[in-house]
C-alpha cells in the first residue's frame, strides 16, 4: 500500500520533536493500550502484519493528526470489529459506560485469564527453521521491485525500481504481505540490502551515504536477469508472484 | 498486585482514555485479557527495561573484545549472557559498530521499529514523522539537528528496520576513558548514541573527577 | 520538495468524493479569496509558483485536513508575510475586527484601485518567444531525474528515474523551480513525455495504459546517455544544473 | 456593482470567513485590491464561464471535421473563432480526442490545474485527494467508480497537467446523434465528459423524443 505511513524521503514534517526526560508514556491510557494490543498478539487473535495494516489504512489525515498510540487504538478497534471480537455498538456501549465512570476493570466476571510473562508477549513471530532455497547470497546485485500494491508491504516507496547489494542472508521468515490480509505463512528468505544514497535520492546528494533494508525475496530480482530481461523484447512475465497483487480482494 | 496501579488516576478522562478503558472492560469481560496481566506488561516496560541495559551491553563490549567480537556476530547470544533476555522486538537483533570511518544511524520509516530488549520503548521523537522522513535521505541534516556534526570523509549507514530485524548501534569509545570502570563507561552511554542520533562524550569535568579520584 | 501534495499514486483517501448539482463556490469566503487571490496575481505581489510553493509548505496534517479554498487562504497569508505586504500582527488585529462586526469593505479609504477586466486576471505566464535551443525532439527516449530538492518542482515522484518518449516539444516556459523561490526567470523547454504505466507502476500493472506528463528540460536527461553514464565508472557528474539543488538556502 | 452582492450574508463567521474578510479589508486598505474588481472576477467564474463553453466546442467539433482539426491542432485559435475568449488556466489549452481505441482522462496530482476557460472552476472531486491519487495509477478503477467500463482493449492515456498545459477531452460522439442540431448535441455533453470521466451518451428517451419530432 502506498500509504501515508510511507514516509521515506518526504519533506515538510519540520523539525523534530525532542522533549528532555521524556517518560515512558504520556497517559495512562497509552500504558493499557500498550499493554493490551502486547496481551492481545500473544493470544494470537491477530497477528503483528494484520496490525501494522490495520494502522497503516487509517485515513491519511487521521494518521497525521493521530498520536503514535491513538494510532494504535484506532487499528485495534478496526481489528477486533474485522475478527469479530466485539462490534461497533460493543465498543459504543463500552465507552458509554466508561464514560458514565464505570469501572476501569471488567463489565463482568472475566471468564478466563491469561497471565504470561511479559517478556514472553510479543509479535511472536520467529524465524522459521524449515530450508526454502535462497535466490540470492551476499554480494548479489539486484533490484528492489517496482511494487505498487495496495496491499501491506514493507518494500518502502523509496528503494523502489532501484539498485542495491546483498549484504546478508538473515534466513527464512513469514512474509508480511500475505500474513497481514488474512494470515497466509509465505516463508521467505529475508536479506540485508544495501543502497547507495546517491542510488536512492539523485546523483546531486552527497557520496558516502547508503541504507540498508531488509527485503524479502519476492520485493527482489537479480540485476542481472532484469537486464537480460530489459534488452529482450516486450511483455516480460505471464505468472504473478505471492506479492504485489494490485488490487485487495474485496471482503 | 492491585489493579492499575500504574495509571494516572487524576489525569483527565480524554477520548482515547474513555475508548481504552471501554476495550479492556470488553475485552477483559471476553476473557481475552487479564488486566493483571497488563499491569505486569505495563511495569516490564515502564521500570524494567530501558536504555540501561543497551549501555551495560556498550560497555561491556568497550572493554572486553572477545565479547565485543561475539556481539557483533550473534546479539542476541551475546546478551543472553549478560542475563539480559530478549523478547520481543528484540528476538533477531543486530549490533552494528560505529568506527572512525562509518556512523551509523537507525530508523524505522514505515512505522516505529526498536530494539525494545535493550533500549525499552523508543522515544517520541523516534517515532515522529520528521525523523521517520529525513533519517533515510537526510541523515547529516538529521545528526547536525542533534547536535552532531560529523566530519564529512566519515561514510553514514542509515539502518531501516523493514522487517524483522532490529538494530542497536555500538558507539565510539571516547577518549580518555582508559582507567573507567565498567560501570562508569556505562554511565556514559545516552540512548540516543545507541540510535546513532548521539556520539558518546566523555565530559570534562567527569573526567576531571576522575583524575582527582586517581 | 517530496511533499504531501504529491499524490500520485498513493492509496488510502477513499472513495472519489462526487456532489450532485455542485455549487462553483461553497461559501461566500471562497468566492472572496478566489477573486483576492487572482487580483492579487495581476498586482504580480507574488508568481503563481511562489503560491503553489506556499501551499505545498503547508504542514502536511494541515494539509490534508483543510478544503482546497483554505489551503489557498493559508497559502496567501503566508505570503502576505513573507514579501512584507502585511505582518501577522496586521492580519491578527484585522481579523478582530472582523469578528467585531467590522465591515466586510476596507478598514479606510483605499489608496488606489485596480480594475481589470477578470478575463485578463491570472498567473501571467504567457510561453515565452525567446529561442532557447531544445536539447530533445519527439521521440527522444528519456528518463525522469531521480531529483528530491527541498525546493518547489513540478515534477512528480512518481516519474522520477522512469524512462517515457518525448511526444511534443511545447515551446520555451519559465521553469517553477527557481521561479518559486525568489522569482529567477530562467526559460526552458518542456516537453510532452509519455511514459508507459507497467514503467511506473511495475510490470504488473496492466498494459494499455500511459501517463502523459509535461516536464521542463532540466527534469530529463537522455536515457542514451544515461545508458553511456552508468556503464562508466562510479563519479558521473560534477556541474550542478539549473533544478535539485538539494537544501533550502537559509533566509 | 454593489459591494459583495456574492456573498451569502447569512453564513455563519467561520475560522476562514473571518480570516479572509481580514485579508480583503487589509489588501483594500493597502491600495493593492479593489472590492469591484473582486466581485467582477466572482460574477465572471461563477456566471460566466463553465462547462457550457466547452460542451459548444465540443459540439462543433462534432459537426464541423475542419473545426475539429483545428481545435486539435491549436486550441486556442479554434475556440476564439467560437468568439470564446481565453484566460487564467486556458493560455496553452490542448484539446485531446478520445477515439474507439483510445480514452483520454485529466487530471492534475500535483495541485488541482483545469482548463477554466472552458470549463469554468473544477468540481471539489477534481480537486479531491481521492481523483488526484488515484487517476494516475488506476484509471480504470477511477473510470468504474464514475461508472463507466471500457472495453479492456481501449487503451487509457492519462494526462497530468504539470506544467502551463491544460487539457480537455473530445468526447466521442455517441451513435444515433446524426440529425441532431448543434445545440441539442452541445446539450448531450457534460463536464465529466469533457474531463474523461464519463462517456457522452444519447438516452434512448431523448433518441425517442427526437424520433417524434421527425
Amino acid at each position: 500500500m502506498n500509504g501515508i505511513h510511507d514516509m521515506g524521503g518526504m519533506h515538510g514534517f519540520g523539525p523534530i520533536p525532542r522533549e528532555a526526560n521524556e517518560p515512558v508514556f504520556h497517559a495512562g491510557w497509552e500504558r493499557r493500550m500498550f499493554a493490551i494490543a502486547l496481551a492481545t498478539f500473544a493470544r494470537r487473535i491477530f497477528n503483528v502484519d494484520e496490525f501494522r495494516r490495520a494502522i497503516e489504512q487509517i485515513p491519511p489525515a487521521d494518521y497525521l493528526r493521530s498520536s503514535y498510540y491513538e494510532r494504535w487504538m484506532r487499528a485495534f478497534i478496526a481489528l477486533l470489529q474485522e475478527k469479530n471480537i466485539a462490534s461497533a455498538e460493543e465498543i459504543e456501549s463500552a465507552s458509554r459506560q466508561a464514560l458514565g465512570g464505570g469501572a476501569a476493570g471488567p463489565l463482568s466476571a472475566p471468564r478466563t485469564t491469561a497471565a504470561t510473562p511479559p517478556a514472553a508477549i510479543g509479535a511472536a513471530r520467529p524465524r522459521a527453521h524449515r530450508r526454502v532455497p535462497a535466490r540470492f547470497k551476499p554480494g548479489d546485485r539486484v533490484i528492489a521491485r517496482n511494487l505498487n500494491s495496495e496491499h501491506h508491504t514493507r518494500l518502502p516507496r523509496y528503494a523502489r525500481g532501484r539498485r542495491g547489494v546483498i549484504r546478508r542472508d538473515w534466513g527464512v521468515f513469514i512474509l508480511p504481505d500475505s500474513h497481514a490480509h488474512g494470515g497466509a505463512i509465505d516463508l521467505c528468505h529475508c536479506y540485508s540490502v544495501e543502497f547507495d544514497s546517491r542510488e536512492l535520492w539523485g546523483d546531486e546528494h552527497p557520496a558516502g551515504e547508503s541504507v540498508l533494508l531488509d527485503l524479502w525475496e519476492p520485493y527482489l530480482e537479480s540485476a542481472a536477469a532484469k537486464r537480460g530481461a530489459a534488452s529482450a523484447s516486450g511483455k516480460r512475465r505471464t505468472t504473478k508472484p505471492a506479492v504485489g497483487r494490485r488490487r485487495l480482494a474485496k471482503p | 498486585m492491585s489493579d492499575h496501579d500504574h495509571r494516572d488516576h487524576n489525569e483527565p478522562e480524554s477520548g482515547p482514555a474513555l475508548r481504552v478503558k471501554a476495550i479492556e472492560s470488553l475485552l477483559v469481560e471476553k476473557g481475552l485479557v487479564d488486566p493483571a496481566a497488563l499491569d505486569a506488561i505495563v511495569d516490564h516496560y515502564e521500570n524494567k527495561v530501558g536504555p540501561r541495559i543497551g549501555a551495560r551491553v556498550v560497555a561491556r563490549a568497550w572493554i572486553d573484545p572477545r565479547f565485543r567480537r561475539r556481539l557483533l556476530a550473534d546479539a542476541v547470544a551475546a546478551i543472553a549472557e549478560l542475563g539480559i533476555p530478549s523478547g520481543p522486538e528484540g528476538e533477531h537483533l543486530m549490533v552494528v559498530e560505529n568506527t572512525p570511518e562509518v556512523h551509523n544511524l537507525i530508523v524505522c520509516t514505515l512505522c516505529s521499529c526498536y530494539p525494545w530488549p535493550v533500549l525499552g520503548l523508543p522515544p517520541t521523537w523516534y517515532k515522529s514523522f520528521a525523523y521517520r522522513s529525513r533519517a533515510v535521505s537526510d541523515p547529516r541534516g538529521v545528526l547536525r539537528e542533534f547536535g552532531v556534526e560529523l566530519d564529512p570523509g566519515v561514510e553514514i549507514r542509515v539502518w531501516d528496520s523493514s522487517a524483522e530485524l532490529r538494530y542497536m548501534v555500538l558507539p565510539l569509545r571516547p577518549a580518555g576513558t582508559e582507567k573507567l570502570s565498567e560501570g562508569e563507561l556505562a554511565g556514559l552511554v545516552t540512548r540516543d548514541a545507541m540510535i546513532g542520533t548521539a556520539v558518546v562524550k566523555y565530559p570534562p569535568d567527569t573526567a576531571a573527577r576522575a583524575a582527582e579520584r586517581d
